[in-house]
């Protein structure tokens, strides 16, 4: 394992400090129990917006940290929820009155955590709600399951969210569209290598040379398959297959679309997807509105892609289209 | 060496298992990397060393239940993951039940660990055959509350709920995973032990060695 | 070598018609020969400013067309610079009748090319200015030599240039400033493992599980010594002493301070990195003023980072604030 | 069977330096990858399908020299980097030389030699043991020179040029590169052949083999 880092332990807290530093002018990071918060928070008359998870997703979520978008998250260590201890301070600290959201991505433990932390955070007088995004077509969802994944599709509903909730809409409002838009967006990844977890020490899989995993999380863990490996066009019909079939997409809708990458692949490999995923929408009649082709939801340093797909009306792109500024995303402002 | 169910017993317990979760810290790491993000290992091993500087730092607990809750509220501050709420959960309806008793008589350890059970299930809405600790967990609880019918002592309480817990992890290993991050692989979940369950084991052995109980 | 990618020799076509689509509202791409502009290029009475360099190192050229930076970017094939049949008209293109700056890196080629190009350029009434960045303290600089490589100094230089012209300076004036970051900023860089070139198909070198490279540039090519594999801080220390010393930074200097991706490092990493960079210029009294940490100017999907510092003085500050709207870059518009 | 050096020969000239780069497409890469950025052999082929592709489409043209002027502007807006230029100036220089004669002698075979070598140091200004191409072409214009004041055929002052071309490039193996990307690592570029060294004897070989010549 070679990674620029000191004490495999330390990695999340010293990430943090630097991404204090780099962006003091955005964020507060408070080291314990660790958590970061818009500089300026809580916002007076504002819902506060937290959301959080494991570490090794970078920028998410501390990167979309600021006016429009988060005003706290709450970084775990790498791949393993937060706890309350940092999920209740966090959401005392953004509470400005008018209650806050909990962004959540439907993974056990981070249900459990947030679950814990809202509960208490509400004994202590704060009205939380939550939001559960599920958006990965990759994973069956059935009442016998976990259920889907949260994965690209955060990021979207962390932006619309935000927005909403900087326009002033109160907390019911924003929960709402908080859900319109998880209800409305769906992802699906692929890994060509694995990630090397610091703790762990070795690749969290192995894949030969000519091997790729089709249905990848942001966790490092395996996909569902593996298949022989594709170009990159055949690579990117699979992953739209499924997304358009799940969202029943057809001509005349409009979508906002991001190429995330997994961490270890360049811009310009991200960008010969996008240019197929525009063809194969074009083809379909579905108009791309607005997109994202970057690193904006990672599994540490792993190869590999994924798309999320948002179907989306005048309001939420109106809600995009508002001024955003944090460390990762920043439009208007 | 049969032991009492005491407060020093609770103590060596905790001991215990933060022992052989750091000695099988690689062990659950690699569970949990095969079928799911390979920190299962890391994530026990960071908690139950804070248990401990916690036990090194602080007055000792009066009672087993003061220790378990102590063991609870740090677990669930530490560990994270979905392994933090539901140890965290485990421990705290395990210390519910035992009361201000200063010693575990049989029928109170199987109470205990059946309380510990529940809790999880309560949480984790996972059934038995859903391939997690619950595997591990309900033959545990099972197995300690016939020996305590039977007239077993609370050392052999524990050592039959130990024995369970590990052929439970053992036969999680065909299974396909139904809830936790295993579920994500589908099919491919089958043909590992589930890292949860095998930590589940490791604790209820800890709780039963501190005891001076043989485990098989 | 797994990539996503189709034919190798496809790359830099397919990924720039990608680009296009994806930012059509900020910059035109003109396929054949290929370069980028500025979508409202030229811009009438403002000098036009072009760079572009061989491909693989994205952001870099093209993420930084836009307003208050490049008005146009010419890509060469993966690592090699481009051809004065595309340069000739990327200049014209972006003529608004004060003239263009050419801002080009310190390589043999890439000297070549752009010289021959301004040289034609301006026979055909365009007058051309060059810089030439060469910022890369791991290479000797000598008259003996090709001199220093070009490398992270381009993005400021860019950008610095980009607003002065933006801000209305004349050719010379924006010539001037570029050349006053170019004198002011020196750049090192480290690589974990190596990248592989699409039309190579191997990795353009090899190292153990246990060595890095020092002083490696943004081509795949080894670095000036290999060194057996050290935690963050140490790496860091090697990449900021050379810089300090060649710069001659003491207390009380004023800095811009870019720690960059070579396109396969976690962000969460170039954090841990920067934290140091902030510490150790803590303890030497130097200021960071603004700083930059992420994927800028890359290596395909190279695993290393850099560390590129300018010293600035309010002129340059008030540059590198003013609005800039580019792909990859953007604050203020 | 040897061969007058007039435009029919350029033509074969030019195709066969276009064959061999082909051919030797992988090894100038990884030449390139050794000591520079992977890149030499993908350039020249690129450059050299282009001009290709350009004798195939149009009108023949009507001398040598209009043969390799058309060669020299399609590298120049096909190879890029440093051997776009280089390559471009030398072919471009050559052509001059040559001016519009129908048919190039011992003498005019030398000087065109001489005038690419020239174009290229005056473009590059590398100077013999830098490891450059540079390298190739001042013993190749040597031993041209030579063999033509000695009385030697064209071909004879091609084979000469091309054998020479050959050693020089091997005779880069062990320099410290001061110019161009390999200069970059310093000590570190000894002990591998220069690939720009390298495909100037491979185009020096096309032109004695398209005037029949034998290289030794
Ligand atoms: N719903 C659930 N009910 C019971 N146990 C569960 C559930 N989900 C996960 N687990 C247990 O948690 C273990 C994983 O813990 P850990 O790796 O620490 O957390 P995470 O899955 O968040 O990374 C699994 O091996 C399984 O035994
Ligand atoms: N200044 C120079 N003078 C002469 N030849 C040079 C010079 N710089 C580089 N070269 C030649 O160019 C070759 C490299 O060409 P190529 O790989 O196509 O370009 P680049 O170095 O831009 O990638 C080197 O092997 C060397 O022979
Ligand atoms: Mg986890
Ligand atoms: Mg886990
Ligand atoms: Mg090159
Ligand atoms: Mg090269």
């Amino acid at each position: 394992m070679k990674k620029l880092i000191n004490d495999p332990r330390a990695v999340v807290d010293e990430s943090v400090e630097g991404f204090g530093i780099a962006h003091a002018d955005l964020v507060a990071v408070h080291p314990d129990p660790l958590f970061i918060t818009r500089r300026d928070a809580p916002v007076q008359g504002k819902v506060g917006i937290v959301s959080g998870g494991g570490s090794g997703h970078e920028p998410l979520h501390a990167g979309f940290v600021g006016r429009g978008m988060l005003d706290a998250a709450v970084p775990g260590a790498v791949f393993t929820s937060p706890t309350p201890d940092q999920i209740i301070p966090a959401t005392s600290a953004v509470d400005g009155g008018a209650g806050v959201l909990h962004i959540v991505k439907n993974y056990t433990g981070d249900v459990l955590n947030f679950e814990t932390a809202a509960e208490m955070a509400e004994a202590d007088g704060v009205t939380v709600r939550s939001v559960l995004v599920d958006d990965d077509v990759a994973v069956e969802d059935s009442l016998y399951t976990a259920g889907r994944r949260g994965v690209g599709g955060t990021v979207f509903v962390e932006r619309i969210a935000g927005a909403a909730a900087e326009r002033g809409d109160d907390l019911d409002g924003v929960a709402d569209v908080a859900q319109r838009v998880v209800d409305g967006v769906r992802s699906m990844g692929v890994a060509l290598a694995a990630c090397t977890v610091p703790h762990a020490g070795v690749p969290s899989f192995d894949l030969a040379e000519d091997e790729i995993e089709i249905g990848i999380g942001i966790h490092g863990e395996p996909g569902r398959h593996r298949i022989a490996m594709e170009d990159a066009d055949g690579i990117t019909q699979r992953l739209l297959d499924p997304i358009v079939a799940d969202l029943r997409l057809a001509s005349g809708d409009r979508t906002l679309v991001m190429v995330n990458g997994m961490g270890g692949t360049p811009a310009s490999e991200l960008y010969i997807v996008f240019r197929k995923v525009a063809q194969l929408l074009d083809g379909l009649g579905v108009t791309i509105e607005r997109s994202l082709v970057g690193n904006y939801i990672t599994a540490l340093e792993m190869q590999g892609a994924s798309l999320t797909i948002l179907r989306v009306d005048d309001e939420m792109l109106e809600l995009w289209d508002s001024p955003v500024h944090t460390a990762a995303l920043r439009w208007g402002a | 060496m049969v032991q009492p169910l005491d407060t020093a017993w609770a103590v060596r317990w905790i001991r215990e298992t933060a022992r052989v979760v750091a000695e099988n810290r690689a062990l659950l790491i690699d569970l949990d990397r095969v079928i799911g993000d390979a920190d299962h290992g890391e994530n026990l091993d960071r908690g139950f060393s804070a248990v401990v500087a916690k036990l090194d730092a602080g007055d000792a607990p009066g009672t087993p239940a003061a220790v378990l809750k102590q063991v609870a509220m740090t677990l669930m501050s530490t560990v994270g993951g979905a392994a933090g709420p539901l140890y965290g959960t485990a421990f705290l309806r395990a210390a519910t039940s035992l009361g201000d008793a200063g010693e575990v008589d049989a029928a109170a350890a199987a109470a205990m660990i059946r309380a510990a059970r529940d809790g999880i299930v309560a949480r984790g809405k996972a059934e038995v055959g859903d391939k997690t600790m619950v595997d591990a967990w309900t033959p545990a609880t099972e197995s300690a509350e016939t020996a305590a019918s039977a007239g077993a002592t609370p050392p052999e309480v524990l050592a039959a709920a130990a024995n369970a817990a590990h052929a439970g992890a053992v036969a999680t290993e065909p299974l396909i995973a139904r809830k936790g991050r295993a579920s994500y692989l589908g099919e491919r979940s089958a043909g590992h032990q589930d890292p949860g369950a095998v930590s589940t084991a490791l604790i209820l052995q800890a709780a039963s060695e501190a005891a001076g109980g043989e485990v098989a």
